[in-house]
């Protein structure tokens, strides 16, 4: 008896990817949203189902944020890594794939040079060293992954190395962040400066402002985000996903039983950079301008922000956030704009308080009411 | 049967460096000598205080040994020696003949065969039991093997027996901050003999628990004696009486050994009283 | 399961947080909607904000007189907070979701560039008020503000007469980003042609916010030993005031080291104190100190338009070229619709050349008919200690724009526009 | 009905003051001067209007000073028929030529000059002022003089210096006269007075040095050898000097950026350092700090304009008050549910400092307010004949490390420090031996937002006072807790200085953005050495 016992043990360790329900409820949401730009596309305007190309962009956006927001669960959500310093990994993705973008635009500049105008008016004669190549798409995409992910792997090293922890490694990201957006606001650095990467014109060859382009665009932001949420559920339910949260509740009683955090960490961390410079790479050619404002520190700070308000260490819940706020922030800045940071500002405080858990903590514990009340 | 450990060991520690962090392969440990444990001429200070003042002491292999000795005699600090957390100012700890702990970080110590229990029981709150003994048990911990790692019929088994062991199976599935201190000082026994080390450290193990599970305690750790080399800081005379037998009690006081020797020889040496039983 | 259905009802309805509630402020049938879009928070609120007030106030006045062809102006006032992606996002849903018939707006050429490619996809109609660094001819946008030809030159020929103190020497100090970087390469050309040496030129950089002048002015004063030395400041509005201050306590008085900015105007100098600058100048097409019965009458509307609305300091709020600018772009697009009969983006645009408004500055001033810039005259004044200019040159009359400056090598070709 | 009282009673005292101004400035036009004199100061000719000044210079009249003083001060008023008059203040004025105090004629506007004119009145009073009988005015008529090249001023000089005894004013003199020989046809006196200049080590001579020493084809601008030489040394002298100056300068420039960064950073010290409280609102306690100074400011205008100069000491007590209210105010309402959950506080605080930078806004609008410098803050004392000391700067110095003193005072030698203290090493022992936590948490927290008050007041004194004041100081305060070491007060002093003197020593050579972006990133570099910061406790940590 004993025997059988043990067995179902090892089955009930097994545990699925997700529930049959939230499979459903994943591919009912990626259903809803795929459907958006064709009721787009195929009704005109002022038809009933017709859904205004502005909406679209705005989610398109929004979904790169959420991609973004993920990835900083990862890190902050279960290996108890906050960053500060995700903006810049996103603007690194979006100035990356910004660069071939601008070499797409060819002659088409306002002086009909092959160079990008702000050279142009840095009186430069020919592409500096790290603009090579980049007028491959294949390997713009390649900088896309590499440069957040090496950087990313190369600080994260000797920063845990070195053991920071908590508070002083969110500042330091902090650091780094701030240092890095000076270094692009230079217009000597070669990224246009506090202009940064604008007016694109084609991407692979196609009109970037055709309405099939953005909806192209925004399907593959979509499958992004959907697959980014596949393959973090992969990772934190493996026996890797469990060690990172041991490393965020008890780290040195990790290390006494054989783990060296570094590399779990590591993993982690650079995983993390690359899903969000993915999302920055999807998010220029949709909103059409990347400048290092992406790297201020209120950036960075916003995106800890969706994650709590959807509720860290869920990864729906950093989805949800984003959509949440940036929603109510196009919302507020529109029927309020006078006002609006009253409210934003209060929510920050709100949710902090009363929802530590965020809104999927919250939704979980009215369905666990719910159930009470049942039995 | 220590030695078919060794070889399992050897095996699962894999090539050092692979994944590009130096972990150390235990070749086999090397207890020629019929020593698991060296600790010779340990001075630990900070800033001028001597929390180890030229500590000398070892341990035999299957031994159970007893450490005793008033707060801030530095029991703790030897502990965190031995397991890497502190680097000794001067002195050399040698785990068998060959290993030189003061080279290794926490990891490779505890993967090297020391396993330890803290004063406080730190289990993983978040974690079910079973995933703490899950996480603890001795096999490859390096970030691949670890990302791709599914869970074996004989590694289930094993677990399986260890809860038996430490009387947890009732609460597999209860997330380990749900249980009582006295589960939970269980648990993290349970992780311990998961890690299957040569070595266990055990600071206070029966601190805060009942008597009942005091003395189920006791019994635990006797079973364990001779499987595994044992070495239990505690402040419970009885329990220290229960568990020590005639084996031998080290008495530590200001950073260095006092006395040594049987309970009885120990309990009646003069400078023991006056230092430390005379309270 | 309960907890399933509680996350798959939070998706849905964050989806209808993003799509639904967007703002579908009701168009009433005779009201044609015109959008503002300045930062209200955020770093460029500093300036930003009046220029919102200013188009509200020039709004009810146009309503008060019967509107454009019968119907009532509604603006729709929206903040994209001082945040260049977020102002492609409003203006997208200015013109896409409210529909607005025109959009004035923008500061910093950044966020006017982040709007661009919005404004010709959709074709929508941008009146942009501030002077900046030419280098762009928009179809989609009428610039009301002054290009370099219109403020920086004139200026440096003042510094070097002998009324302006015959400088021999310049200092180009600006805060790093496109307008100051442009204006300085076009000046140092300018330079060059009036046999300027590079050694006789300072070109110096600061971030944005840079709060700590100490080492620049001390380098000023050293170069300035060099000879007559000119400061020209294209400083970004929030670093002027400790520039300034520790320009003015290092003891560099204008008669020493004169300092001409194009970015300091009134509004600017309400956060100074002026006692340390009298002297140093501005350029500029508008000050509210110049004399003439239409300036009286705008500074009064204004006056009386803030005590009304009671902004905050009302009693001590002024007037600058920028709000004059947006005060007649604002009135040049209803002279536009009116005479085009309709608010249709390109009859408008086809309109707009050509139209005269009886402004402010003090002339009748014209859209170009062909390089949608405003024909200016060029004011330049001296800082009084009342925070107000004391004009000491003005131009003949209005000057043309050249959005291409001549003295940026390739645009030989578009002098022509 | 106390402050009514006083108020009613500073008004009435105010109202005499001005109708005391005329009365006190009236006799200073006595005797008259020629209306022919004065006439083209009316007109719009700017060189008649040069060569009237000129004139009006040479005059020894006091009435003509007079004029010349009205025209500085946009005080002189041109008449609708072509008389100029002195205003003194309101609608009256003294007509310089009878010297009889009359009625500001409708449609007379007051004369506007520009910097050319500015300088020639500069030059012209200095000429009158060179035989004033107040010696520093004497002084800085000759210091002034020192700049004119125009040759036509020598004999002014020389009967100036046959009758000048102050020691001080004769050197000036001396080197005024030495400038205008240098084109006397005399080899010597040439020499001589470039000798002379050289001495100085002034680099205001430096161009006129230079020019001697040029050469174009062969033919040099100063034909006599032994004076080029004598220039070449002159400027080696000066050029030397002008090294040190710069790095001396440098060095002042480092501490007081220091200062700075000190004042900033101090508050955040305790809440954060101390506290472990990311206060993310930090920068608009500073901002509220000059806003609370901005508004003392303002009433001093309005009730006190008498003591407007001590408004700023004024402002210390009040900003502090202040900005510790509102800091327990947060921390009662907001920070005191996270203690232990940094990271938590992070977010709240955000939020809050949007609230208060909008709150900001809507009282006082997103425009920066004005706030000026005392006359005790302005300006600064030349040192090393070249270096500018700013009273602005030497008073916040001083002041930062007076705030660090009492910071000191408050945590070992007081109850509360003690406590503090007690709370950062173990929150819940201190707790069980009876500390008062919540209020010791409380107080703690006002105190460290009242510090960055007081900060805010110096701030003031520097810079905008806007929304957005503390957004700028933000990350740079942290900064300096961080590599100063949590909790440790000598660390946060040395982090601030040594900061403050890396960017300046820097600056010169990288320009201002590269030597932040080097900062910064030294200090990540820096932190992977020591995690714990400079000055980090050790011992066997509590794991």
């Amino acid at each position: 008896m004993k025997q059988t016992a043990l067995t179902d043990l090892n089955l009930l360790a097994r545990r699925p990817l997700f529930s049959g329900r939230v499979w459903t409820a994943l591919a009912v949401a990626v259903a809803l949203l795929a459907l958006l730009p064709l009721l787009n596309l195929v009704f005109p305007p002022g038809h009933a189902l017709h859904v205004s190309a502005y909406a679209v962009a705005l989610l398109g956006k929004f979904m790169c944020y959420a991609m973004a927001a993920l990835a900083l669960d990862l890190v902050w959500g279960y290996a108890g890594i906050l960053s500060l310093g995700h903006g810049l990994f996103f603007a690194l993705g979006g100035y990356a794939h910004g660069m071939y973008l601008m070499r797409a635009i060819g002659r088409d500049g306002v002086y009909q040079s092959d160079l990008p105008d702000f050279m142009v008016f840095l009186d430069w004669k020919s592409y500096p060293w790290y603009w090579s190549f980049t007028e491959h798409f294949w390997y713009a995409m390649l900088l896309v992954v590499l440069v957040p992910g090496v950087l990313a792997f190369v600080f994260g090293y000797f920063a845990f190395r070195s053991r920071i922890k908590g508070v002083y490694f969110s500042i330091i990201t902090q650091a780094l962040t701030f240092a890095a957006m000076l270094l692009f606001f230079r217009n000597d650095t070669g990224f246009g400066g506090n202009n940064g990467f604008t007016d694109f014109k084609r991407i692979l060859g196609f009109d970037i402002t055709a309405p099939g382009t953005r909806a192209a665009l925004y399907w593959i932001t979509l499958a992004a985000l959907a697959g980014a949420l596949v393959l973090a559920r992969l990772v934190t339910q493996s026996k890797l996903g469990r060690v990172l949260t041991a490393v965020r509740d008890a780290e040195s009683r990790l290390r006494f039983i054989g783990y060296d955090p570094l590399g779990f960490k590591l993993f982690v961390w650079t995983l993390s950079a690359v899903l969000c410079g993915i999302a920055g790479a999807l998010y220029v050619p949709q909103v059409g301008i990347i400048n290092p404002s992406e790297m201020s520190t209120e950036t960075s700070i916003e995106m800890v922000i969706w994650v709590a308000t959807g509720g860290r260490g869920t990864l729906i819940g950093p989805i949800i956030g984003a959509g949440a706020v940036n929603g109510l922030k196009t919302w507020f800045t529109s029927v309020l704009p006078e006002y609006w940071l009253y409210a934003l500002g209060l929510i920050f405080v709100l949710v902090t308080l009363f929802l530590p858990t965020g809104i999927v903590g919250l939704a979980r514990r009215v369905a666990a009411r719910f159930q009470e009340n049942k039995a | 049967m220590t030695s078919t450990h060794i070889e399992s060991a050897a095996l699962e520690g894999g090539p050092s460096g692979e994944a590009g962090y130096g972990r150390v392969s235990p070749k086999g440990l090397d207890t020629s000598h019929g020593a698991i444990l060296y600790l010779e001429g340990i001075t630990v200070s900070f800033d001028g205080f001597k929390a180890l003042n030229d500590l000398t002491l070892d341990i035999g292999v299957g031994e159970l040994r007893c450490i005793i000795g008033p707060n801030g005699a530095g029991k703790t600090t030897m502990m965190d020696v031995i397991t890497g957390k502190t680097r000794p100012t001067a002195g050399t700890a040698f785990f068998g003949q060959s290993i030189d702990l003061t080279t290794l970080n926490e990891a490779q110590i505890a993967h090297a065969g020391i396993g330890r229990k803290f004063q406080r029981p730190t289990v993983f709150e978040q974690h079910t039991v079973f995933e703490n003994l899950e996480l603890a048990m001795k096999t490859d911990k390096r970030v691949r093997p670890t990302l791709f790692s599914r869970l074996t019929g004989e590694q289930a088994d094993k677990i399986g027996e260890t809860l038996d062991l430490i009387r947890l199976r009732s609460e597999v599935w209860r997330p380990a901050g749900l249980l009582s201190h006295g589960q939970k000082q269980w648990l993290e026994i349970g992780m311990l003999l998961m890690q299957e080390p040569q070595l266990l450290l055990l600071d206070e193990p029966v601190a805060g628990m009942t008597d009942a599970e005091t003395e189920r305690t006791g019994e635990l750790l006797n079973e364990l004696r001779g499987r595994h080399s044992l070495m239990v800081v505690e402040h419970d005379m009885d329990f220290v009486n229960q568990i020590a037998g005639d084996g031998k009690v080290t008495v530590l006081h200001e950073g260095s050994v006092l006395a040594e020797g049987p309970m009885s020889k120990v309990q009646a040496d003069p400078r023991v009283i006056e230092v430390y039983l005379g309270r | 399961m309960k907890r399933r259905l509680a996350l798959k009802q939070l998706t849905a309805v964050s989806l209808l947080a993003m799509t639904g509630w967007m703002p579908q402020v009701l168009a009433a049938e005779d009201t044609i909607k015109i959008g503002i879009l300045h930062s209200l928070s955020g770093t460029m609120a500093i300036s930003e904000t009046s220029l919102k007030d200013v188009a509200l106030m020039t709004i009810d006045e146009i309503n008060a007189n019967g509107g454009v062809m019968g119907k009532k102006l509604e603006a729709v006032v929206v903040d994209p907070a001082s945040n260049w992606p977020l102002f492609a996002e409003k203006s997208r849903q200015l013109l896409s979701q409210d529909k607005v018939a025109v959009v004035f707006g923008c500061w910093t050429s950044v966020s006017r560039k982040s709007v661009l490619p919005v404004f010709k996809e959709l074709n929508g109609l941008l009146f942009y008020p501030v002077q900046y660094e030419g280098e762009e001819l928009e179809k989609n946008v009428f610039y009301t503000g002054a290009a370099p030809n219109q403020q920086a030159i004139p200026a440096v020929e003042y510094l070097m007469s002998e009324d302006g103190g015959g400088a021999k020497r310049f200092v180009l100090l600006g805060t790093d980003y496109v307008y100051p970087r442009t204006t300085n390469k076009i000046l140092r050309a300018f330079l060059h042609s009036k046999g300027v040496k590079d050694s006789d030129i300072d070109e110096v950089y600061t971030p944005f916010g840079h709060s700590d002048y100490q080492t620049i002015v001390a380098n000023i004063k050293k170069f300035a030993t060099g000879g007559k030395t000119a400061v020209i400041s294209t400083i970004n509005g929030d670093s002027n005031v400790p520039f300034y201050k520790e320009l003015g306590n290092a003891g560099l008085k204008a008669t020493d080291v004169p300092v001409v900015a194009f970015s300091v105007g009134e509004e600017e100098l309400r956060g100074v104190d002026t006692k340390p600058l009298v002297g140093h100048l501005a350029a500029w097409n508008y000050f509210q100190s110049v004399k003439n019965p239409v300036n009286e009458e705008f500074i009064k509307k204004w006056k009386a338009y803030a005590k009304a609305k009671n902004l905050p300091n009302s009693s001590t709020v002024v007037t600058n070229d920028p709000m004059e600018a947006t005060y007649v772009g604002i009135h040049m697009w209803k002279q536009a619709v009116e005479q085009a009969k309709t608010t249709d983006v390109d009859k408008v645009i086809a309109a707009m050349g050509g139209q005269k408004f009886n402004a402010p500055d003090g002339y009748t001033i014209e859209m170009d008919k062909t390089n949608h810039h405003l024909h200016k005259p060029v004011y330049i004044g001296e800082i009084k200690a009342d925070g107000q200019f004391n004009v000491v040159w003005k131009s003949k009359g209005p000057i043309r724009a050249q959005p291409w400056s001549p003295y940026i090598p390739g645009n030989e070709s578009k002098q022509g526009l | 009905m106390h402050i009514a009282a006083i108020a009613h009673f500073l008004r009435r005292f105010l109202l005499a003051w001005l109708l005391a101004v005329p009365l006190l400035t009236a006799p200073a036009a006595a005797a008259g001067v020629d209306p022919a004199l004065l006439a083209p100061l009316a007109g719009d000719d700017t060189d008649a209007k040069l060569q009237a000044i000129a004139a009006l210079g040479q005059l020894p009249e006091p009435a003509a000073a007079a004029v010349l003083q009205a025209l500085g001060n946009d005080q002189l008023y041109a008449t609708a028929d072509g008389r100029v008059l002195i205003g003194t203040g309101g609608a009256r004025a003294t007509d310089p030529v009878t010297g009889a105090s009359v009625d500001l004629p409708a449609g007379s506007g007051t004369v506007t000059i520009n910097n050319r004119l500015r300088r020639a009145i500069e030059a012209a009073l200095a000429g009158s002022r060179l035989f004033s009988d107040k010696p520093d005015e004497r002084l800085a008529a000759a210091r002034r003089l020192q700049q004119t090249g125009d040759p036509a001023r020598l004999p002014m000089l020389e009967k100036a210096l046959t009758s000048e005894k102050n020691e001080a004013v004769r050197d000036a003199l001396l080197i005024a006269q030495a400038n205008l020989e240098l084109k006397s046809t005399d080899p010597a006196k040439r020499r001589h007075a470039v000798e002379l200049l050289g001495e100085t080590r002034n680099a205001a001579f430096r161009p006129t040095l230079a020019a001697l020493t040029q050469e174009q084809g062969g033919v040099y601008a100063e034909p006599d050898a032994g004076v080029r030489e004598a220039a070449v040394n002159a400027l080696k002298q000066i050029d030397r000097h002008l090294a040190t100056i710069e790095w001396a300068g440098n060095l002042f420039y480092g501490i007081s950026l220091g200062s700075v960064l000190l004042l900033a950073a101090l508050g955040l010290a305790i809440t954060f350092g101390l506290m472990g409280v990311i206060n993310m609102a930090h920068g608009e306690l500073l901002m509220i700090g000059a806003y609370v100074t901005y508004l003392v400011q303002t009433l001093f205008r309005a009730w006190l304009p008498g003591w407007l100069d001590w408004y700023v000491v004024a402002a210390l007590p009040l900003a502090f008050a202040i900005t510790a209210l509102v800091g327990m105010a947060l921390e009662r309402t907001v920070i005191r549910w996270l203690y232990g959950r940094p990271l938590e506080t992070l977010l709240a605080t955000w939020g809050i400092s949007l609230m208060l930078m909008q709150g900001v806004r809507t009282l006082f609008g997103a425009q920066n307010v004005e706030v000026g410098n005392p006359s005790w803050m302005s300006g600064g004392i030349t040192v090393l004949g070249g270096l500018v000391l700013t009273y602005n700067r030497l008073v916040i110095i001083g002041f930062a490390f007076f705030v660090v003193f009492l910071v000191w005072v408050l945590l070992n030698h007081t109850r509360l420090g003690l406590f503090v203290r007690a709370i950062t090493q173990n929150r819940r022992m201190a707790d069980c031996v009876g500390v008062p936590t919540g209020r010791v948490d409380m107080l703690a927290f006002g105190l460290g937002s009242g510090i960055a008050g007081l900060a805010g007041v110096a701030l003031s004194q520097l810079g905008n006072v806007g929304p957005d004041l503390g957004r700028g100081y933000i990350v740079d305060s942290f900064m300096v807790v961080v590599l100063g070491g949590v909790g440790q007060l000598a660390g946060t002093v040395i982090a601030a200085m040594g900061l403050g003197g890396v960017n300046k020593f820097l600056e010169p050579y990288a320009g201002a953005v590269m030597a932040k972006i080097t900062i910064l990133v030294l200090i990540v570099l820096f932190v992977q050495k020591r995690p714990q910061g400079l000055f980090a406790p050790r011992g066997r940590s509590v794991e």
